[in-house]
């Protein structure tokens, strides 16, 4: 099974993409950080009790379901957005959502525009991706008004091609618009308007055919959510091992043995949140508003805060 | 001094002795005459391409120096509205462009594989260094099994040869090993020798009448390859690193040292083979130089990525950077075959018939007179290549391969340096890196082509 | 120059005028040369008349070519003064133009051009220079091909002719030209003996229609038949200059005596 | 045994065998493949709608066109580049390579810098220099550059009025085409009059005058059927016109410059090519330099220059592929890239991919070889 | 060949020694060539025997090149036979190689090797042929340069130097493999006077040696010195043949006649 022969091998090799600020890309260090590295750091906490026992394989869109499917990683946490297709027709798995996101536009102030809906006969500056040239398309017709579209290959020449005024308005996923921003020579001169055109589920995939391996990807996620609603942070997680309340007991393995369910120690989320934070936390650190990306929780709040972020319970 | 007649008859008395030449065109302002206002037209153009100096050069110098920022921590020092390069962040990312993700640990390692390079090559571009035959046998043959084993680590845990393939080997040797050397493995490889040098010597004694030395031909390389696999197979301690981690720097280098290396014997084989006058052998050379010659480098890279698996037998997945580094090669090679052929070319017949009368046999007269002159004669071309290698390494990027450029681009998304100015000055740097590069080769190029010319040496 | 135009009506060649206070077409006063540190030619002095035919010889190295090329100024020379057809050499460009017009030369290595047909090469420059029309040109260089007897290969490339045809053309396409001074640098160098004889009969020819000739050869033969004056050059300087009976019959100089020693063997 | 013919037969069928057994190894290979992974493959995808946009577009083409449509508006795009971009950079070439050898010390200094500078730096900085430096040099569509209210300049390309064909045109367009057709033959009786008679034509204005002239007055014969669609300002955008956009000047002037260092190169090995003796016996016969460079040395140098001329005609082509860098839809970006990631036909994609350039290639190579043996010297 | 690793020990060359039935060093029989359509040669019988001196000359173009090229196998005869050194000249590369050895050959245009030194180019073939020692190889090369009179130039490179010693060079990087026949092709053609001297000196004590040798010239002062016997060809044939004092003083043939009108003039 695959949780054997991860063990076997002493360490997680996980996919994530070349470089997406926030999500993954390497620091002055060289390490590996963002949300989607942090992932898979969490997932080997669960299985090792150790966040160094992870390999990262920068991998290209193209490459991404190739290298899953021939083995060459064991999870891949990069920017995927969930279909059907995806899920179905290519043996793979998703595993859940680590970030609800979603294309949107983002366009200069002095524009005067408050709505997508105004941007008939724009200039519209984007990256190359699977999905997002179509879904401008997409929204353009359906709306019928008429554009013009750029595409670069990268999104560090399509940012300089909007701040030059080649486009009057620059569009991919939300996340990338807020990182992006960083960018411009004058931020504040910029909005980013309220349409969002697509919905962009991302989150973790593993390959059809190992359900223990599945399970394990699943339930690390899980693991972090559940402890946000818990209160549970990697500050406080020791003490809450003496915490009294069943829920909190159960998530960090002082009630009932779920661990084993799962092949793994009975502190496997323990580890997580000890060693990775919860998914609060894990948001906070890379894409949340003390970092340079700033961006809200908004959908990605939990659900008891009026977002989407919702885990089964662990019991 | 001289006797004159009337008639036009002169005699001289006394020979003039050689006198110095008059010092007229020396000094600046004879200088400047001459060389920039000699007529009106060229006065003009001077004028006009200073003009053109103080366009470009000061707004360059003051992003480059008067307006950059040199100290900070993340992108907070960059920020603001007259900033010019931000080079507190190449500072924070250097390690990485040049050693890309290799674990920190171990960068001596490549540390020491540089320094090798560079105390070997040197000697070896000197032209006047003596011991060029020890020197060349250590660059080309030793160094590059020794970068081998220090970047990758060595013990490749060799496990399949040609049998092995066909699952003929796990019968008879099973998994056995002795000292962590796989006797399957080598079983496999001296059968797979005898059979090789068997086939040499057959083909050798229907074409030649002597099978003799295309056996021993083959025996030798089949040894050859037999040493750098053991070599390359014995566990010396050192951590794996595998080539995913490598990158920056070390990557670019790696494939254009090794593109450069690997498609100069290749072009020159091609070259040869176009020349050839035997009609098949020119057909799949020109087949081969005009395929490679005609597409563009990223589809090969692509199609070695993407589609070279289809044609491997199922399981067989070589290393991307091995994949992209046979796609350079050939790509590169075949560009070389052309330019070497020019330079076949341009042999005069005389020299072969020279060679010929002499009683050398045909690879004698190939490797002692024509090729020395032909490859003497194409070195601006050849260069000319081996700068495009350089430049289009960053390609490998497709492949997943972080090469300098790659590494550069990585570091453009650490949202902590994103600032208007991160991408100009990481290209700025860049640019001059390549530039240094490109540059040295083009320098010395045109140094060994004069030094190289004895037509006209007096 | 006003003649320019006019095309050869018959087999002729109009006698070449000379203009009052013209008598001298060439006239070296002091003239030196350096090549780098290297001193070849060492205080030049040669006068030549119009019509006056000079052979030089001298060993290989000695500066013949040099001075032969300094006259039509392929070299400059640095001291001195050199005066061709009454005009003296500077740098001024547009008088070099205008002597290079007048004096023809042909090379050791004939340089024709190889991508031109025999005829082509001809018309060049009375087309580009003269501005003689295309036909006008043609049939000039023909009469001069006729001349020098290849008019047959008109059509060639120089490429498809033997050596001695070439040495040929080069002389025909000096004279298309028309020049009022020829300048031969051993225009029989490389051929073989009988193609020797072709080339200097054609030269005796032009040289009894009294064009002034300034000839680097080691014919001697040629020299005895044609010159007025022959030139003897060693080490960049004039050593001895004769008439050419007195000059082999009876050489002053002991370098001159040694020379013809080891030609007339 | 020994005889040479026995020799290479062996040879050749040794390497044929290789070769064919090579060969059937990778097709048995990619069949057995092909089948275990159940990859779709045809090309069937084609047929299919593309469904996103292309900013410049030769023919017509919208998002419901299909991906064969969006193939084909990608071949004219590199196409497009490559042509003008050879252009260009042949003329730039020959003058620096010319350069390099003037007698003039700061424009030796200068075309040596441009060399070096630009042979040494990645093209694909070039190009992004080009485009950025182009961008910032130009206002926006508000502040827009009027040329005579008809044309206009921005950041958003080069927008003149596109013409509107009415009643009348062919009439307009014969004319046209016949003055065109006037100029030359009268071109080529100049020519000859030249030759003939050594009096020059003054072919430039009769010409200039033959076919602004003679379709100008076919156009008041007729009442102007040709209408003009001015280009407007609406909203963001300049709407009506042709439009010339900034990717598309920034990736031709970005190959054509960095090219064109390369030919400067191969220009002055051929030039140094022709011997010393050429320019001399030019000169002797009275031949201005200008003549000379252009009736003699030229000429033969071209026969130097043209093998490695062609390889670098091959490297611009194959560099458009830099295109996507700078958000020119060219084949690469538009199918290599979108259409690849959209249908995710690797195989086939590349495939198409790689055999356009190779045809392109070997077209060029076959045109360029032929020139050669046109400009061969005829030697015994 | 057995004697292939001596080194030579004193100014002397070894007697060349002649293996009994082998007196004919080369024999051509109904030799017939052709170019495409073009019949070069036609119906060649040549017998040189061993230590003969045989010159061959003629117009242009009438095959001489041709002729001595053949008998090196740098050009494939269609007819006939050549025997040379008691072998037979057919495909058999290994033949071939051996014959090559034999025979050394002096071009009309030197080919030498530029990228080599004058002493590298000497002992190349010594080394790579012969597999001498290099030492040997050079003390062997030396011998000859000093017979050619140019020891000193042996550190230079063949564009450093002049036509006449370049010529020198050909001759003893051809004497160095210690050929048993040595074939000339035009050997002072395009020198100058004085250097025509030098090169066929070197030649008359070569022969004087007893070598065997074919020499393609036009020097007549050195065919009646040296030959025993001279050839004339035209237009692809053997005109006349005899020894050189009949040969000059009272040739056959009209069109023998006719060339040696036009030599001696
Ligand atoms: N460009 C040059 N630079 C330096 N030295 C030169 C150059 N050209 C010629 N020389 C030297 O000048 C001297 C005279 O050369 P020149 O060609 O005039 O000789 P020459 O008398 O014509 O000899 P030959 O009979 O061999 O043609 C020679 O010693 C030669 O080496
Ligand atoms: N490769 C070739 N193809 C066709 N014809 C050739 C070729 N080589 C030589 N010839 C012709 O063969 C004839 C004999 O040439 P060859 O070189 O033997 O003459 P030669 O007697 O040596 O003359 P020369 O004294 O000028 O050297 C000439 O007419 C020549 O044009
Ligand atoms: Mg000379
Ligand atoms: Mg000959």
């Amino acid at each position: 099974a695959k949780l054997d022969q991860v063990k076997a091998k002493g360490f997680i090799q996980c996919g994530v993409s070349q470089g997406l600020p926030g999500f993954s890309n390497p620091d002055d260090k060289g390490n590996w950080t963002g949300l989607d590295v942090d992932f898979c750091r969490a997932v080997a906490a669960a299985v090792f009790g150790d966040t160094t026992k992870v390999k990262f394989t920068p991998l290209s869109a193209k490459d991404r379901f190739t290298a899953l499917q021939s083995g060459d990683i064991d999870v891949l946490s990069r920017n995927t957005t969930w279909t059907i297709s995806r899920d179905t027709s290519l043996g793979l798995n998703f595993t859940g959502v680590t970030y609800y996101d979603g294309q949107g536009f983002m366009i200069r102030k002095d524009k005067k525009v408050n709505s997508a809906l105004e941007l008939s006969g724009a200039s519209v500056c984007t990256q190359t991706g699977t999905t997002t040239e179509q879904n401008v398309a997409d929204f353009f017709r359906a709306n019928n008004m008429q554009y013009e579209v750029i595409a670069f290959a990268t999104a560090d020449e399509t940012i300089k091609a909007y701040d030059s005024g080649r486009c009057d308005v620059y569009t991919t996923d939300r996340s990338g618009l807020a990182a992006e921003r960083l960018k411009l020579t004058n931020p504040d001169d910029h909005i980013v308007l309220p349409e969002i055109i697509s919905k962009e589920p991302l989150g973790p995939v593993v390959s059809h055919g190992d359900d223990q391996w599945f399970d394990i990807v699943k339930w690390a996620l899980f693991a972090q959510v559940n402890a946000e609603e818990l209160g549970i942070t990697s500050k406080n997680v020791d003490e809450m091992l003496k915490s009294t309340n069943p829920e909190i007991k159960r998530l960090v393995g002082t009630e009932g043995k779920f661990g084993e369910g799962l092949g793994l120690g009975n502190d496997w989320a323990f580890q997580i949140v000890k060693l990775v934070g919860n998914y609060g936390e894990m948001y906070d650190r890379n894409v949340g508003p003390d970092t340079p990306l700033k961006l809200a929780r908004g959908t990605n709040a939990l659900w008891t805060k009026g977002g989407l972020q919702y885990a089964p319970p662990i019991r | 001094m001289s006797l004159t007649f009337d008639d036009g008859t002169f005699i001289r008395a006394q020979m003039q002795t050689p006198l110095p030449p008059p010092r007229r065109n020396v000094g600046v302002i004879g200088w400047v005459r001459q060389n920039l206002f000699s007529s009106i037209s060229n006065g003009v153009l001077t004028i006009l391409g200073i003009l053109l100096v103080a366009w470009i050069l000061p707004p360059l110098l003051r992003f480059l120096l008067i307006d950059a920022v040199w100290t900070g921590d993340n992108r907070e020092a960059c920020l603001g509205a007259q900033v010019g390069a931000c080079w507190p962040f190449i500072k924070a990312k250097f390690a990485q462009l040049i050693y890309g993700f290799y674990p920190s640990g171990e960068r001596w390692r490549v540390d020491l594989v540089f320094f090798l390079g560079v105390a070997l090559l040197v000697p070896l571009l000197v032209l006047s260094w003596p011991h060029k035959r020890l020197n060349s046998f250590l660059f080309f043959v030793a160094y590059p099994i020794l970068a081998f084993i220090l970047l990758t680590g060595g013990n490749i845990g060799a496990s399949n040869f040609l049998l092995g393939h066909f699952g003929l080997m796990q019968m008879v040797a099973g998994d056995a090993s002795v000292a962590g050397l796989r006797l399957g493995f080598w079983l496999d490889f001296l059968i797979t020798t005898a059979l090789c040098v068997a086939v040499a010597y057959l083909i050798g004694r229907l074409a030649t009448g002597s099978g003799r030395g295309a056996a021993t031909m083959t025996a030798y390389v089949f040894a050859g390859l037999g040493a750098i696999t053991l070599l390359w197979d014995v566990d010396f301690g050192l951590e794996r690193v595998e080539t995913r981690q490598w990158g920056g720097l070390l990557v670019t280098l790696v494939i254009a040292v090794t593109g450069i290396v690997a498609s100069m014997p290749l072009g020159i084989a091609l070259a040869l083979g176009r020349r050839s006058k035997m009609p098949i052998v020119r057909l799949l050379s020109v087949i081969f130089i005009e395929f490679w010659r005609g597409v563009p480098l990223i589809t090969v890279l692509f199609f070695a990525t993407y589609m070279l698996p289809l044609f491997l037998p199922v399981g067989v997945n070589p290393d991307g950077l091995l994949r992209a580094l046979v796609g350079v090669a050939l790509f590169t090679a075949a560009y070389i075959a052309e330019v070497v052929r020019g330079g076949l070319q341009a042999i005069p017949k005389g020299q072969y018939e020279g060679a010929m009368a002499m009683g050398l046999t045909w690879s004698q007269m190939m490797r002692l007179i024509i090729l020395p002159q032909a490859l003497t004669l194409v070195i601006p071309g050849i260069v000319n290549s081996f700068i495009s290698l350089f430049k289009d390494t960053t390609l490998v990027l497709i492949v997943s391969i972080f090469d300098f450029l790659g590494q550069l681009r990585a570091a453009f998304t650490d949202p902590n340096w994103a600032t208007p100015v991160t991408l100009y000055t990481g290209f700025a740097f860049a640019g001059i890196v390549y530039f240094i590069f490109c540059f040295g080769m083009s320098r010395y190029s045109l140094f060994v082509e004069r030094r190289l010319n004895t037509s006209h040496r007096h | 120059m006003t003649e320019a135009h006019s095309i050869v009506p018959s087999d002729e060649l109009p006698a070449v005028h000379t203009p009052p206070g013209r008598e001298v077409a060439v006239e070296l006063v002091g003239v030196h040369k350096w090549y780098g540190e290297f001193h070849v030619l060492k205080d030049i002095n040669l006068k030549v008349k119009r019509g006056e035919r000079i052979v030089i010889c001298g060993p290989s190295g000695s500066g013949k070519s040099t001075m032969i090329r300094c006259i039509n100024r392929l070299e400059e020379h640095q001291q001195g003064s050199i005066v061709v057809d009454g005009v003296e050499l500077t740098n001024d460009l547009k008088r070099i133009d205008e002597i290079r017009r007048e004096v023809g030369m042909c090379f050791q290595h004939f340089n024709l051009f190889p991508h031109l047909t025999i005829l082509e090469n001809c018309t060049l420059a009375p087309i580009w220079v003269r501005k003689m029309p295309k036909k006008d040109a043609e049939e000039l260089a023909m009469h001069f091909l006729k001349k020098v007897k290849i008019p047959e290969q008109a059509g060639k490339f120089p490429g498809q002719l033997s050596g001695g045809q070439q040495q040929r053309v080069a002389i025909a396409r000096a004279l298309c030209m028309k020049p009022k001074i020829m300048l031969f640098d051993e225009p029989t160098s490389a051929l073989d003996p009988e193609m020797v004889k072709e080339v200097l009969e054609t030269m005796v020819s032009l040289a009894e229609e009294g064009m002034t000739m300034l000839c680097v050869t080691h014919e001697m033969g040629f020299a005895r038949q044609v010159a007025n004056r022959v030139i003897f050059m060693d080490a960049g300087q004039i050593i001895e200059s004769n008439e050419p009976n007195a000059f082999f019959s009876n050489p002053q100089h002991e370098r001159t005596k040694l020379f013809l020693s080891q030609i007339l063997h | 045994m020994n005889d040479p013919k026995v020799r290479s037969i062996v040879l050749q069928v040794v390497a044929l065998v290789l070769v064919i057994v090579l060969g059937w190894m990778f097709i048995d290979n990619a069949r057995e493949n092909l089948a275990a992974q159940k990859i779709a493959t045809g090309f069937g995808f084609m047929e299919n709608t593309a469904g996103f946009g292309i900013s410049q577009t030769l023919v017509s083409y919208s998002e419901t066109s299909t991906y064969g449509r969006a193939f084909l508006v990608g071949i004219l795009n590199t196409l497009l580049v490559a042509v003008i971009g050879i252009f260009f950079a042949t003329i730039i070439g020959f003058l620096v390579g010319i350069g390099r050898l003037s007698k003039n010390f700061v424009i030796r200094l200068i075309c040596s810098c441009y060399v070096e500078l630009l042979r040494n730096l990645p093209p694909l900085f070039q190009i992004l220099f080009w485009y950025l430096a182009v961008l910032s040099a130009m206002p926006n569509p508000r502040q827009s550059i009027s040329i005579f209210g008809e044309a206009f300049i921005s950041n958003r390309g080069i927008v003149v009025p596109r013409p509107l064909f009415g009643d009348g045109t062919g009439l307009v367009l014969w004319t046209f085409g016949f003055a065109v057709l006037a100029t030359v033959l009268l071109g080529a009786w100049g020519r000859q009059r030249r030759e003939e008679t050594g009096r020059p034509f003054p072919m430039l204005w009769i010409g200039l005058g033959l076919i602004v002239g003679l379709p100008l007055i076919a156009m008041i014969v007729t009442g102007f059927p040709i209408t003009f669609e001015k280009p407007e300002l609406k909203g963001f955008n300049f709407v009506g016109g042709m439009r010339v956009i900034p990717e598309f000047v920034a990736l031709t002037v970005g190959l054509a410059t960095y090219t064109a260092a390369f030919i400067a190169e191969n220009v002055r090995a051929g030039i140094t090519s022709v011997s010393h003796g050429q320019t001399e016996a030019a000169n002797s016969l009275g031949l201005r330099s200008g003549y000379t460079m252009r009736l003699v040395v030229i000429p033969q140098a071209m026969r130097v220059i043209i093998p490695p001329l062609t390889s670098q005609y091959l490297n611009l082509t194959k560099n458009s592929s830099l295109a996507v860098a700078v958000g020119y839809p060219d084949l690469v970006a538009v199918f290599a890239g979108t259409t690849l990631n959209q249908t995710g036909q690797a195989i086939e994609i590349i495939a198409i991919t790689m055999g356009v350039y190779l045809v392109i290639s070997i077209i060029t190579s076959v045109i360029m070889n032929t020139y050669n043996k046109r400009v061969a010297l005829v030697e015994r």
